[in-house]
């Protein structure tokens, strides 16, 4: 039921416009008697922003570590590229042009901002070029307007907002073909917020794939193309930046009864009451 | 012989891996006596390490296997009174070997006296700076010993002291060696070679681990001829360095002699037979075997000449390979 | 349609539909299999690494299994297993301890002296030696705790320190020799369980397990959360209790179950319950996980720490008086050798981690014994030293190798 | 200049309800060369939510962390409950009622989500009483919207924004006279952003003060009765909610031409061409 | 606006008005004085300790000071230390390799039984003996990537079957002799550096921190970063030099540099850039802070590993063909006793943490010269082995307590 009515929602969308680069099919993920996900299909096209919504819990972040080879899916299968891939771990998914952006960051909080932005593509390996390497790291964090005192104090010393620009910048050095972004912006203030949305439309324009997480709807309609819901780690409904908000968070939920309606209704009703007492 | 036991447990435990004596020649010669007396007999072969506890299980696990005689070298010569104790409880005969147990008293103890091999190489080594005649003032002597944790080589050091004492020369320093290890060895006499330089008239070491330490020691301080170093346990090692002139003496114990004595023992007791005995020590009947002192003078006769089972103690072909080949032929060893 | 998650349980943990769950207990015995089959099995692996090597040394030389040597076998795996449940606690706040080996000794000898020498009674000496290991222990802690001082560091000092302290004791007198039917003595070599009262105290584990379960089961569905099925609970009761039934039957063949043993299976289960069901327990494990998390959580985190070292200490000088007990002397190498390593190594093959946060009072338990038993099998064979080395090293690498194994699949099956 | 304006701002406010709680003067906070923080100046009154917002390191978590008892301030001092107080450690923050929702979460991965919940605070000390935990729990993430599949699995295999919910039900559980919350809602869907916000007016209608950290306005907007700017380690002005958007990323990022309005301003122009085009 | 933060400075890595900087070397030496109050002093503070323990050794007997016994104590430092440099690599992965004793004494029974009792040339044995040490290591590598397996079980496993190997090895024979007046021999007991190449490598360091800092000083001021002012660096390597001068000055008094102590000096400056300065460097460093955050970033977090327990293994089996030739001789305690702890002890007293991601090839250096200068001051004072072992552990904890001080500050200004 729930299906079919997208279905209808983006048959009067245009098709997204490169070829597919991603495809997924049937991809399941068990933790023990965890169920994350259920047959999943998914399929990114080049220049084309997916934004993956879901509640808390939902998959998301399972997937992304399953298309970053982090963790290997039970079941299903990985198109990329118009070939079946297996990621055995994430140095296959790296080398086929998949970056990551991970929600736990995962960076090493004993090396510093440079080591961990270049972590694993060092220019020249046998003798490393810090003073290369320390341009380019202040030129990406600059360009994501990021606020970092000095590039050589380890991660350790960050706060939470500076740690996430850094994993960004990590993930542009690449020339990927796929992008994954799990909660890019939750960390991020507004100037870092609106440079990283800058940045996807950037790179999408560029003719890669993008696939973003985030619970902001705001954020995710100013620059998805797509929007991918799942709930309880099963497709729940593909919309289009158009979608309501109501919409949107009915899928995620699964019930147009819920906190976020909920709320807005009783703030309305305050609103008004107070509007009455003023009167 | 005729109401011998023509089949028993035997157990021989071995305390140590300080040097390879109890596998090379202890345990061989109690085996091939054991052979000898009595076919049908099992003979069960234990090494503590060094350690009185893993002792005490191999001990117990003697007795769980049937051993009726125990032939016991004891880590810690006191703790081992316990395990006396536990086996005469159960019936068990014990033959304390190579050290005594003074404080219960075993079956029979058959030995060559530690004690008296550390007298014996201090007091040669003093025999012999009195011969070049050093005298007492021109300076003193190194003592090195075993490791603090190890009850024998107490009975080592007591009999430095002993043999030391009627020599008159000073003793500069002195070290217990962790572990009997030579590196520690090496670098304790290294720095008394600072220390003392050309006042170290001779060192007494525990044995020759220790002693070919100190060798090194002196060697790499290029000091030239190296000052009379005692040793003991007569390893291929020390005895090479006997032969090349850089130890003075070594202590020759082929230990078949005893370990055979041990096996006769064993096979007497478990007879019921009451086996005779030279003396009598801590309470127990024993028999004590005197070692020979070797030296570059007396190692042929005493090493090559000398067979226990018909074997020399040590073959020319082990000892004088190429480097020593030279010494060998000045004491006339070999060709 | 919020309610689709009351929809398929009314209970509070049963909300979620991705969550498989069974009741009953063909479903509880089906779940046993699933989790076989993902490596959810604790120390299982261990204990069949413990199977494989009776086996084994049982069949080259079936005096292994006899009940007199298991006699001995626990009471050679009391001395240090004691030791091995204070190297749990420190393990568990992710720090260590090296000198255990020499505390144990430097107790031994305070028993020796104070007791045989001075002639003070021997429970005072014993507590005495104790204490005096807390003293040490909490030296360690105020090293760590002020100056900040890692561990590895401040205890592998205290060990030369402490054997030190050790030597100079006995350095006038060498060993000590403890009285020959004292009751120390007669505790570490002789005593065992009365055969009734073993049998009974077989029964004991089983019957409090039950009437626990039950409690909790009722007091699950009072609160409307899922709890086991009484049914899967007493077959469970019913294997423990038939098995250990049937070890002191065996054990009880010949000797008997030493009452060290005893002592150390009394000790393992009071520190499990306190690892495991106190506020104390927890904290040690969110220390040990993350200390920083602990501190914020308002955990007196320095507190934790001197405890930790503390009862280490403790552990390791009540070892060193059993060690002394089962010897019946104190003696100058007592502690040294391999006593440290033992320790360390029980606690980390029963499955505590070296990194702190993850472990189990009976891991000493089962590590201990695992060690024992490849010394005491080894004991059975006549080998050269060399070789003994060699497998002892190598059925060492064996038993840890089933461990490794489930554990990865149990990483690969989510649950690490 | 800054600071004049807003004054004015807040004049035509009505000042909070209850008395002072909290009461910072010329707080610093130095590490190493970096100045974290300098001369901040802070008050929270009872039954008052104040919002903590800035740009990325503008140093609100090392305020929080400070409030709390981790870190120590180089100078400046704390008036608490009307009395000067050192927060030494953090139990001296919590023992005083002052709870905290760090960025970082602050959980032990190892521990389960009841331990996790009670960690310092378990019911019956001397034996544990697990089922009241449990039923606690899930009492407390149920009113969070959580979605956890199970409190008896550790923490560290769940997803980010569980982690969350249970960091928060951690500091629901005192009875707190203050409740810091660093960014609580970064991680957390639609719906549990919902009950974090209604949590935080429940609260506040309790008579509790509240401190919240956030870098999405609207939340900031929707619960905050007084918003206070941190930048560069420094007091940047107190606004109210009824403040516009515009105002607010100018005070956070000091300038009115930043990365915020700069994209504002390109998307309305790409879209009035679109817009042209179309037509 | 955005301007201020441009104002300030035009120099890319100087934007930030929050950090305060220095330039000049006025600016230096007082930041230097700010870095000495805030703790941050790598590893001036374990130099502090040494300086104590030089002062109260040589205090208590001036032939300490000694030129030919600081000799002594290099060419004692160089073996130990070569292992240790080993060490640090395990300990950089968060690994660690208890068996590198076992595997140093059976490298010298490998040389003595290659080299003297079949005739193999000497560099060939060595070789073997080091590749034999490397299979080691590859060993245990394998246990822990392919089966998981806590290294501390696999190399407690590994110490206890390398040694039975070194027993059998040496069992026919006992100790081996090596031959005095061979060119391996010589070189671990005489072989000292030419005074004129002695003054003239003590130079080196400090050329090559000249030539080396005013490049990238240069390139650094091209790319618009700021740079370190030259005349800072010019004192600092004047210091450096008159340092380094003055201890080949003062040891050329007797007996001159050992060259075994040179090899130790050059391997130690090797691992450190390959530490520092290269791909695998950084990536071991990665591994050890944060191992899955490694793998996400593509590095073959096995291969590193690998390389980390390889590695370790051919210094020991190295270390242990160095303290053959020290000894002239492959005996059967080669390798056992402290080594092992001596051995970690020395990079952790260096400053390499025991949890992983934290450490440098010098800690090794300076750690195993604290250890023997204990060890080596200890032998001028004649005392009984009770006290020896007491004062060896109290001077230890000394040496690292100054460290300890100085981390808490640290950690105090925000620098940890
Ligand atoms: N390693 C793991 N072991 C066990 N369960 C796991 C593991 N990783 C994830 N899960 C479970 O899988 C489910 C999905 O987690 P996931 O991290 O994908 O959620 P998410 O959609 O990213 O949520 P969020 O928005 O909070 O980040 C959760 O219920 C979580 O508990
Ligand atoms: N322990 C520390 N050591 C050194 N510098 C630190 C430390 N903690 C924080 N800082 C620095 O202090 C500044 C403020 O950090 P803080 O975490 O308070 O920022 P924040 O306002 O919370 O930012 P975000 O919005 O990104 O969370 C940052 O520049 C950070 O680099
Ligand atoms: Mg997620
Ligand atoms: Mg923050």
């Amino acid at each position: 039921m729930k299906g079919s009515r997208q279905m209808t929602d983006a048959s009067n969308q245009a098709a997204p416009a490169g070829e597919v680069v991603l495809s997924l099919k049937g991809i399941s993920k068990h933790f023990g008697a965890v169920s994350a996900l259920t047959d999943i299909d998914l399929d990114v096209h080049a220049g084309e922003v997916v934004a993956l919504v879901g509640d808390n819990g939902a998959g998301k972040s399972t997937l992304v570590k399953i298309l970053a080879g982090v963790h290997q899916p039970s079941s299903g299968e990985i198109t990329f590229g118009g070939s079946k891939v297996t990621l055995a771990d994430p140095s296959a998914a790296l080398s086929l042009g998949i970056a990551t952006v991970f929600q736990d960051l995962a960076l090493c909080e004993n090396l510093d901002v440079v080591a961990n932005i270049f972590l694993g593509r060092e220019l020249s390996p046998l003798k490393l070029d810090e003073t290369a390497m320390e341009v380019r790291a202040w030129t990406l964090l600059n360009e994501l307007s990021a606020r970092i005192p000095s590039v050589r104090i380890p991660i350790a010393s960050l706060s939470g907002g500076q740690r996430q620009t850094v994993a960004i910048a990590r993930s542009l050095l690449l020339e990927p073909k796929l992008i994954l972004l799990d909660e890019p912006t939750a960390a991020l203030g507004v100037a870092q917020t609106a440079e990283v949305l800058n940045l996807i439309e950037r790179v999408r324009d560029r003719g890669l794939g993008v696939v973003m997480i985030s619970h902001n709807m705001e954020d995710v309609r100013a620059v998805a193309d797509r929007i991918v819901v799942l709930r309880l780690g099963r497709n729940n409904g593909v919309f289009y930046p158009d979608a309501s908000n109501q919409e949107l968070v009915t899928a995620i939920t699964g019930a147009s009864e819920n906190a976020v309606s909920r709320r807005a209704g009783r703030r309305q009703a305050q609103q008004d009451m107070r509007q009455e007492g003023q009167i | 012989q005729s109401a011998k036991v023509t089949d028993a447990t035997v157990a021989f435990l071995m305390p140590d891996q300080s040097s390879t004596r109890y596998e090379e020649h202890d345990y061989p010669g109690f085996e091939a006596e054991m052979k000898k007396l009595c076919a049908g007999c099992k003979v069960i072969y234990q090494n503590a390490n060094g350690d009185a506890s893993r002792q005490q299980q191999q001990f117990n696990s003697a007795i769980s296997q049937g051993a009726k005689a125990i032939v016991l070298d004891p880590v810690d010569s006191t703790a081992a009174a316990s395990l006396v104790k536990m086996a005469q409880s159960q019936g068990v005969k014990v033959i304390a070997y190579d050290r005594p147990i003074p404080s219960a008293a075993a079956d029979y103890y058959v030995s060559f006296n530690n004690e008296e091999i550390g007298k014996m190489i201090a007091k040669s080594l003093v025999d012999h700076l009195k011969e070049k005649n050093v005298q007492a003032g021109d300076g003193g002597l190194l003592e090195i010993n075993g490791s603090p944790t190890d009850a024998a080589a107490g009975l080592i050091k007591k009999g430095i002291h002993a043999g030391l004492a009627e020599g008159g020369y000073p003793i500069l320093a002195e070290f217990d060696t962790p572990e009997w290890a030579p590196p520690k060895a090496q670098q304790w006499a290294s720095g008394q070679i600072t220390r003392f330089g050309k006042k170290i008239i001779g060192v007494v070491a525990a044995n020759d681990g220790t002693g070919g330490a100190a060798v090194a020691a002196f060697k790499a301080a290029g000091i030239d001829p190296v000052p009379p170093v005692t040793g003991n346990d007569a390893t291929i090692a020390g005895l090479q360095l006997i032969i090349a002139g850089d130890q003075y003496n070594t202590i020759s114990k082929p230990s078949e002699i005893v370990a055979a004595a041990a096996a006769n023992v064993a096979i007497q007791l478990l007879s019921g037979e009451t086996p005779k005995a030279d003396t009598t020590l801590f309470d127990t009947p024993t028999q004590l075997f005197t070692p020979a002192l070797v030296t570059a003078e007396n190692l042929k006769a005493e090493i090559i000449d000398k067979t226990v089972n018909g074997k020399p103690i040590q073959t020319p072909e082990q000892l004088c390979t190429d480097r020593y080949a030279e010494g060998c032929k000045k004491l006339g060893i070999g060709s | 349609m919020t309610s689709d998650v009351k929809q398929t349980a009314t209970l509070l943990d049963r909300g979620d539909v991705r969550v498989s769950h069974d009741a009953g207990i063909g479903a509880t015995i089906r779940s046993s299999i699933d989790k076989v089959r993902s490596g959810d099995l604790g120390s299982l692996p261990v204990v069949v690494g413990l199977v494989i090597i009776w086996t084994v040394f049982g069949t080259l030389n079936p005096t292994f299994l006899s009940s007199n040597n298991l006699a001995n076998l626990l009471f050679d795996a009391s001395t240090v297993g004691v030791i091995s449940l204070g190297i749990v606690c420190v393990l568990m706040v992710g720090e260590i301890d090296l000198s255990v080996g020499s505390i144990s000794g430097f107790a031994s000898a305070m028993v020796g002296m104070l007791w045989v020498n001075q002639g003070w009674p021997v429970a005072v000496a014993i507590i005495a030696a104790v204490l005096v290991g807390g003293l040490i222990g909490s030296l360690y802690a105020l090293l760590f705790n002020r100056l900040g001082m890692p561990s590895f560091v401040s205890t592998l000092a205290g060990l030369l320190a402490v054997l030190g302290m050790q030597l100079y004791l006995l350095g006038a007198t060498g060993s000590i020799n403890l009285p020959y039917g004292s009751s120390l003595v007669n505790f570490g070599q002789l005593l065992v369980i009365p055969r009734p009262l073993a049998y009974l105290c077989a029964l004991l584990p089983g019957v409090v397990m039950l009437i626990s379960g039950y409690r909790a089961a009722q007091r699950r569905r009072q609160a409307n959360l899922s709890s086991r099925s009484i049914g899967a609970l007493v077959v469970r009761v019913a294997a423990i209790t038939i098995l250990l039934e049937f070890v002191v039957f065996y054990l009880n063949q010949d000797r008997g179950i030493p009452w060290m043993f005893a002592l150390f299976v009394a000790l393992a289960i009071v520190m499990n319950y306190a690892l495991t069901r106190t506020q104390w327990g927890r904290s040690m494990a969110a220390v040990g996980g993350n200390r920083e998390a602990a501190r914020r959580a308002g955990i007196n985190v320095r507190l934790i720490y001197t405890s930790a070292f503390v009862l280490c200490a403790m552990f390791a000088a009540l070892g060193g008086v059993l060690a002394a007990a089962r010897l019946a002397s104190a003696s100058q190498q007592a502690g040294t050798g391999d006593v440290n390593l033992n320790a360390i190594a029980a606690a980390v093959i029963g499955g505590t981690s070296l990194f702190g946060g993850r472990g189990s009072a009976y891991s000493a338990l089962l590590g201990i014994i695992v060690i024992q038993s490849i010394a005491s099998g080894l004991t059975m064979l006549d080998l050269s030293s060399a070789l003994r080395y060699m497998i002892t090293g190598a059925v060492l690498a064996i038993a840890v190798i089933v461990d490794s194994l489930a554990r990865r699949s149990r990483v690969s099956h989510g649950r690490a």
